[in-house]
């Protein structure tokens, strides 16, 4: 009658692992603490229960050792799990290096989710297990969170930026997709499912979904579509930034500032062309795409330009972006011509 | 029990000095509320001025920054009319104390109507956040957002303001009655401190909403 | 001392004035604080119906009950009504008011017309809540996360905005109150030392209050006013950043908590030395632990927002400070168990509750040593795991300290004793249905269930039914004490002034006390808790 | 004790540093500073604002517990800013979108 009890969730990803260990000892800990002081008080409430109605107790009042001894051990016990937690942490929110790169949509009440080679799902998700993937994120409307329990990990999903996630499935398997963060009428009804499958089997996969082309070619076809292309030479000449190896690149923009080319800035580049104007061109020239350019051809587009630039996986040892030390070094690096130091190819399709 | 003090000493206190410091304590702690209402606005204006800092300056640099200094003038002076009132009170001065407090009511009258008649034309320039609102540089969001923390933070003052009139026209009303003297007169330290209190308020208004804007 | 009180004097706070108006207008902190205490009661109950609606709604994986819609609402009702209608005024202005200036050897409050005034501001406040959760009601969540409350909602929001933001006026003048009271009110030689640990509390407390409760008034304006006119405060699109809400909203709301349970421990703090006949250990600890709390509340608020989308690094410092406030927890609990510790306990009412707070206190405050690591936040946030621990401290920590307060100084609140027995059981039954009721959440949380979900998978659905049980029993609980202290105040027996031979100054008056509390100022030359020097008076040995 | 008096010398005193200080903070913001305009003009109206808190409202003469109470607002707001930038400005540290 007990329908599938249990009292531990599936662990199935590179980090659950560690979590489940944390939760142990944490439970362990917690445990002989709580166990300790209900035992000392119920000892007491039996051993020294009121005698007879006028009985007073013992008056001590304080006891300084004591006392500092039951406010510095806790403490430092604390600092171990801020240190273990604040460890976690890193791993689960720097992604590696190698990740697969996805592109989710949050909007009530579903999920949209485009893989690199262009197959799309809705509140579905195929990935190979063994091999990181990284997921950036982004709403249509509300805040939503995607929440995987198996994997242990969970973002909130932004209206108007990116947020990250990654995980790296570790055994193969069916797992729920939660919504976490409040979102409305159906909140309980944005739930999915994810297929972490074997490599071979997800390549089988791959092939069988009805791609119309990668993302990156998509996101070709709609920088030409869209009309970047008449702007945004490949050549520096343009009245726009040149897009060559353009992205996780510092720039330097007009105010000064130098910032990376992330997702987020790319994004805000398309929807919100004014923010941020790489030093040297000018505002209004170009168009705002708010409404006009969906969130997924944006993800599509930003494939493409990330296509243009330093091929994935490929081992630069200067590429910015990876760890926050080269990101320090990268900053002298920053100047106007910065978007064209680079020799490497234009790829041309 | 002719003393006027003992007539004001409330049931629950047992010395007058005691009722004093007590209003005066409570009126300072209500003044802690405000700093971290006013507060909490401050900080939310300086997180969106960090992450648009362009269309920040452009909606500041719509500000008139000379009726901004006329007003800060105009509050200070109320400041030292309200000090004013408190010497005058201490020393029993009735006529002088009424006059003082006149003239901070008219003062501040005098600065509501400047900034209403520049909150009007803000709204005939479209300025005014909401359906009415234009602007057709490339930072329009962020500039209505600007003028979003303008009114805000400007009609809080101004709700304050009024509230501060209220409050004087009150202690006019008592000391017109005769209800202070040289012994009793905390109401009038009271009201001062609060009237004092949004002056202070206003400085600074004025300095990250008015002087930011000649330069864009 | 104790036999030779007669019982009767010729007036009491109660009898001083009659009709309904003597109550309606009175600047009595003891009148004042009994309306408090109906107004809360109604609310707590009606809050309490939204919860049971929830849980009936949960037995099934599926929607049985009501719609998906009617359950947002039901949950958003509860949240509002329970923590700005219930928790953060109950204890402060029913037992805070009532008893805090006797425990001063005072009067009254500093301010008892602004006392008075605090209540019409709650009871307005109240009342437009009310009218907007019947009109509609809201579906938010009781965070009012934006964008959805200042966009996508179509429900009655900006009414309940409105009704908190006056709410907060209600409980910013409480605290001033209380504040200026402890600093100017205090009896002749009632040195802070003196204090009762309750005054502490109640004091920290009152900071909270006047500090943060400004910013929610704020933060609710700006979603009033971005949801009226649209004009992008929290709006990505004219941007707006809708993290920059939840910075301001848990700057309030975080330190919220500790203005619902501070005033627990306060309770605690006073019944666990009364039926231990000892003096509280480690007097000066758990003093300034209070006002440690009260402080570090204030700068841990961004572990509500690990998974939000906010910086890894400013993550890190809120994640450390969320542990360094743990440390005075922590000392406030090991404290009361050295208290107990060769005491001599008596094993009444109030005694019961005070260790079920401590039991239910130490679990909520662990697990929230669970949530504070960053690296399992992730997983456990927003997820039956939160609300199990919140739910732990709140109403495992703060109700149940409420009905034990209620219980300890209800022969002085209302000069009659209550069925000792009767209490006892339901002390019981309380604390077996809280946990019952809540523990299987922390598991549920665990295994990944989302909270705020109308229906779930359904390998959920046992611990959901243990917890429905759980939730019955705990109803009942709650509905007993309400029968039999009315039920007391009417027929059970007279108290003596002191019954419990405690040694606060709130018991050296008689029972139910005289219009102005004291027929002379006391004078204090002892410290709190001084059973030794109060043994003759007491009566003891 | 009693009332703090101050003679309305000192008020005078008082105000005509307060228009002073008008007077210079206008003028240095025809001045482009860049970001030292802003640091500057608040810098200038703190002072202000320390001037008519410690002599109008005679905060500077008052008991040790008024004085405890307008540092603790003081203090409880810069609680507020101070973390809520903290977040703002250490966003993208770590170059992973969102964080």
């Amino acid at each position: 009658m007990i329908p599938s009890f249990r009292l531990f969730p599936d662990s199935a990803s590179t980090v659950s692992g560690e979590v489940n260990g944390f939760f142990i000892c944490m439970l362990i800990l917690c445990s002989l603490m709580a166990i300790g002081i209900a035992a000392l008080i119920i000892y007491s409430c039996l051993r020294y229960h009121r005698a007879h109605e006028r009985a007073i107790g013992d008056q001590r009042r304080y006891n300084v050792p004591l006392e500092v001894t039951w406010t510095v051990v806790p403490f430092v016990l604390f600092v171990g799990m801020f240190v273990w937690g604040a460890r976690m942490y890193f791993d689960i929110e720097r992604p590696p290096d190698n990740a697969i790169s996805m592109y989710v949509v949050g909007k009530q009440w579903m999920w949209k989710i485009q893989h690199p080679e262009g197959q799309r799902e809705i509140n579905t998700l195929h990935i190979p297990i063994g091999q990181p993937v990284k997921l950036t994120m982004t709403s249509e409307d509300v805040i939503h969170s995607f929440f995987v329990p198996a994997f242990r990990t969970k973002q909130d999903v932004l209206p108007g930026r990116y947020t990250t996630t990654w995980f790296e499935a570790s055994k193969a398997g069916k797992y729920h997709l939660f919504c976490a963060e409040y979102c409305g009428t159906k909140h309980s009804g944005m739930i999915g499912w994810i297929y972490a499958m074997p490599r071979k089997d997800y390549q089988t996969w791959l092939t069988q979904g009805a791609a119309e082309g990668s993302m990156a070619s998509m996101g070709e076809k709609y920088f030409h579509q869209f009309g970047c292309a008449n702007c945004h030479h490949f050549n520096n000449q343009g009245r726009c930034p040149d897009l060559r190896n353009l992205y996780m690149r510092p720039v330097q923009i007009s105010t000064g500032e130098t910032i990376i080319a992330d997702d987020n800035y790319l994004r805000e580049s398309i929807y919100d062309p004014n923010a941020k104007i790489v030093y040297g061109f000018h505002a209004n020239i170009m168009p705002n795409f708010t409404g006009v350019i969906q969130p997924e051809q944006v993800a599509e587009i930003i494939a493409y330009i990330k296509a243009l630039g330093p091929q994935p996986g490929a081992q630069e040892p200067s590429n910015p972006g990876t760890a926050p030390s080269t990101y320090g070094a990268q900053k002298g690096l920053a100047g106007p011509g910065a978007t064209s130091i680079s020799g490497s190819e234009v790829q041309e399709r | 029990m002719s003393d006027p003090v003992a007539l004001e000493l409330r049931e629950q206190f047992a010395t007058p000095e005691q009722q004093r410091e007590t209003a005066s304590a409570g009126m300072w702690i209500f003044l802690m509320t405000e700093v971290l209402m006013f507060g909490a606005l401050f900080s939310a204006y300086t997180v969106y001025r960090i992450l648009h800092p362009q269309g920040f300056a452009l909606g500041s640099s719509e500000m008139d920054i000379l009726l901004g200094s006329i007003n800060t003038a105009i509050l200070l002076t109320t400041s030292l009319m309200m000090a004013f009132a408190e010497s005058n009170a201490q020393e029993g001065n009735e006529r002088w104390l009424a006059i003082c407090l006149i003239a901070v009511m008219l003062l501040g009258a005098v600065f509501l109507y400047v900034k209403f008649s520049e909150y009007i034309e803000h709204y005939h320039e479209h300025k005014a956040p909401g359906f009415w609102f234009e602007d057709s540089s490339p930072y329009a969001n962020n500039v209505q957002l600007f003028f979003v923390f303008y009114f805000i933070m400007t009609g809080l003052h101004a709700v304050h303001m009024i509230i501060g009139i209220g409050i004087m026209a009150f202690l006019l009303f008592r000391t017109w009655v005769g209800s202070f003297s040289a012994q009793y007169h905390t109401p009038i330290v009271i009201g001062g401190l609060y009237w004092h209190f949004v002056d202070i308020v206003w400085i600074f208004l004025y300095a990250i909403f008015y002087l930011p804007g000649l330069h864009r | 001392m104790i036999e030779a009180v007669p019982v009767e004097v010729e007036k009491n706070y109660l009898t001083e004035k009659q009709g309904v108006l003597s109550w309606f207008l009175t600047t009595d902190h003891k009148r004042i604080a009994i309306l408090y205490t109906v107004a809360v009661t109604a609310l707590f109950f009606l809050g309490g119906f939204f919860a049971l609606m929830m849980r009936l709604e949960l037995l099934s994986p599926r929607n049985w009950l009501v719609s998906a819609e009617t359950y947002n609402k039901l949950f958003t009702m509860h949240g509002i009504i329970m923590v700005w209608f219930f928790l953060i005024p109950s204890i402060p202005n029913t037992l805070g008011n009532f008893v805090m200036p006797m425990a001063l050897g005072a009067k009254d409050l500093a301010f008892p017309k602004l006392n008075l005034l605090s209540w019409y501001v709650f009871m307005f406040a109240a009342a437009v809540t009310v009218y907007a959760l019947f009109r509609g009601g809201v579906d938010t969540g009781w965070t009012f996360y934006t964008p959805f409350s200042t966009s996508y909602s179509t429900t009655y929001v900006v009414a309940a905005a409105v009704g908190i933001f006056i709410s907060g006026f209600s409980s910013i003048l409480t605290g001033l109150n209380f504040i200026a009271t402890t600093h100017k009110m205090r009896a002749p030689g009632l040195t802070w030392y003196r204090l009762p640990i309750f005054v502490w509390s109640m004091y920290a407390t009152s900071l909270i209050l006047v500090l943060a409760t400004p910013v929610l008034a704020i933060t609710l304006l700006m979603v009033a006013v971005e949801r009226i006119f649209q004009v992008g405060i929290f709006d990505p699109a004219l941007g707006g950043d809708p993290v920059l809400f939840q910075h301001m909203f848990w700057f309030y709301s975080h330190p919220a908590v500790y203005i619902m349970v501070l005033p627990a421990m306060a309770v605690v703090s006073e019944i666990i030395p009364a039926f231990a006949r000892k003096p509280l250990f480690g007097y000066k600890a758990v003093a300034w632990s209070s006002i440690a709390i009260a402080t570090l509340g204030f700068l841990v608020w961004g572990h509500h927002m690990f998974t939000a989308g906010t910086s890894v690094y400013s993550a890190m410092v809120f994640s450390f400070l969320s542990y360094c406030i743990a440390v005075p927890s922590a000392i406030k609990v090991f404290n009361w168990a050295a208290t107990i510790y060769k005491g001599s306990i008596s094993w009444d009412t109030p005694m019961l509750y005070a260790i079920g707070f401590v039991g239910l206190f130490t679990i909520g405050g662990m697990t929230g040593l669970f949530l504070a690591a960053l690296g399992f936040d992730v997983h456990v946030q927003d997820t039956y795991f939160v609300v199990a621990h919140f739910h732990y401290i709140m109403v495992g920590g703060t109700v149940m300290a409420f009905l034990g307060g209620v219980h300890y100084w209800w022969p002085k609140i209302s000069g009659k004793m209550y069925p000792e027995g009767l209490a006892r059981v339901c002390a019981i039954v309380v604390f077996l249905g809280f946990n019952l009721t809540f523990f299987p959440q922390f598991v549920l949380g665990y295994l990944g269930m989302p909270r705020r979900y109308a229906a779930y998978p359904e390998e959920f659905q046992f611990l959901h039914i243990l917890s429905t049980a759980g939730a019955t029993i705990l109803g009942v609980g709650y509905v007993a004490p309400l029968l039999y202290l009315l039920w007391a105040w009417k027929y059970a027996k007279p108290a003596t002034s002191n019954p419990w031979r405690a040694t606060g100054l709130e018991w050296k008056t008689p029972s139910p006390p005289p219009a102005h509390n004291f027929e002379s100022t006391p004078v204090v030359n002892t410290r709190p808790y001084d059973y030794e020097a109060m043994k003759e008076e007491l009566d003891l040995v | 004790m009693t009332a703090p008096r101050l003679s309305r010398r000192t008020y005078v005193f008082a105000y005509l540093a307060l228009l002073a200080l008008t007077l210079i903070t206008t003028l240095i913001a025809y001045l482009n500073l860049g970001v030292w305009s802003t640091v500057i003009a608040i810098g200038i109206a703190t002072v202000m604002a320390s001037i008519v808190a410690g002599i109008m409202m005679h905060a500077l003469y008052e008991s040790l517990l008024i004085r405890i109470i307008v540092s603790g607002g003081i203090i409880w707001f810069f609680f507020m800013i101070t973390l809520t930038l903290g977040d703002y400005i250490s966003r993208g540290w770590l170059p992973v979108p969102g964080k």
